[in-house]
């Protein structure tokens, strides 16, 4: 299992602020992207067009980077920390 | 080197004291001469809007990583002797305090330096998303870095 | 605008609290969003002397009249909302605070230039001087600007 | 009466904290710098060797400027105050 997890504006976009997904071997971020594109397209969208960080692992990654069982995925949308 | 009571970042819900951080970093050395702080607070207009309420949100453990890696770099970076930070989330009032960096050195020039720097790289690098509420509703900000 | 329970420039001999002044700035308006504090504290070295203790004189009325000047340039040039300088005097010891400047603004950039420039400035234009003790005796730092 | 204040390193080098003196008359920073040098000769090199700053009523003088009866004379080493 894979556990997704969607921060801040990206939950109403998701419908959901975590999920769990059996992957069946290893793939990439992009991969999951499309895959997520299928249900959410402009959380999708977003995605590959990379207007979200993804992290892997906490791990900032790229959509080259691989998504293997048991790896937390996280979608960022821009941070908006630190006040002003 | 005493005994480090609590960690030098830390993301909260509850109120931090400054005087308190303040103190707790002096601890550390002494000689530290100049100490520069920025307290972030809740302001009540943003582009026009009147704001009566914020709410931070953090992805855990990435926050706080990312945060750590803020203080060592600012420590290596700039020769201070210590620095911490800490930021709260969930509900903030307007003027209420959300963010904390110390920077401690031995003169003011890098603590100013340091300071400046870190409340940057933060707003650039760690996972804490902002929700301000105004008369029209709620929106998450999404700030261009 | 509240009621002003203490003048926003002071020079004196007890300690301050980071909090409190920070907290009182922070009536002054609900647009403060960011505050840039500057503590100075007594360290053990100066050019490789152990210190064991300073001693801090003023010139009263012309002292305080150069940090009101200092605070009302730096609200108007760097168009920050308020700050407040405190300057101690007397015997501190080691670790112990000395001068504390708080600017607060709507947004950090003027606050860090504000508070900065109001420190290099106290110390190039306000009649305080500093007693060095250590092992060799007492000597008046004469800083060059 | 003209009340003169000498400040940090200068009260060792005067051998008193103030002194009041009597001045008959108009007179300038340079003259009392002057005067002041017949007691204190390394005292009165430095006004006039403006290596002291000097005030006349809480303002920046220069040797130049008058110092009137009932005027309040401060001399002033170097600053060092804010700590480090």
């Amino acid at each position: 299992m894979t556990r997704l997890l969607y921060f801040a504006s990206l939950r109403a976009l998701a419908g959901k602020s975590e999920e769990s997904l059996e992957l069946g071997g290893e793939t990439t971020v992009r991969a999951l992207g499309e895959r997520i594109g299928k249900t959410s397209p402009k959380l999708g969208e977003m995605i590959l067009g990379k207007k979200v960080m993804v992290s892997v692992n906490q791990d900032v990654a790229t959509l080259d980077t691989p998504v293997r069982d048991g790896d937390e995925v996280a979608f960022l949308p821009p941070f908006s920390g630190g006040a002003i | 080197m005493s005994t480090v009571m609590e960690s030098k970042v830390r993301i909260q819900r509850e109120d931090f004291s400054v005087t308190g951080e303040i103190e707790a970093i002096k601890k550390v050395s002494r000689n530290i001469g100049g100490i520069v702080t920025f307290l972030g607070t809740g302001r009540e207009l943003s582009k026009g809007e009147n704001i009566t309420q914020l709410n931070f949100e953090h992805y855990p453990n990435m926050a706080e990583k990312k945060l750590e890696e803020i203080r060592v770099k600012a420590i290596a970076d700039f020769k201070i002797i210590d620095m911490s930070i800490i930021h709260r989330i969930g509900e903030i009032d307007i003027g209420e305090n959300i963010v904390l960096i110390v920077a401690a050195a031995e003169h003011r020039t890098e603590a100013f330096k340091a300071c400046e720097w870190a409340i940057a790289e933060l707003k650039r690098t760690t996972p804490i998303w902002k929700r301000e509420t105004t008369s029209k509703g709620e929106v998450w900000v999404q700030d261009t870095p």
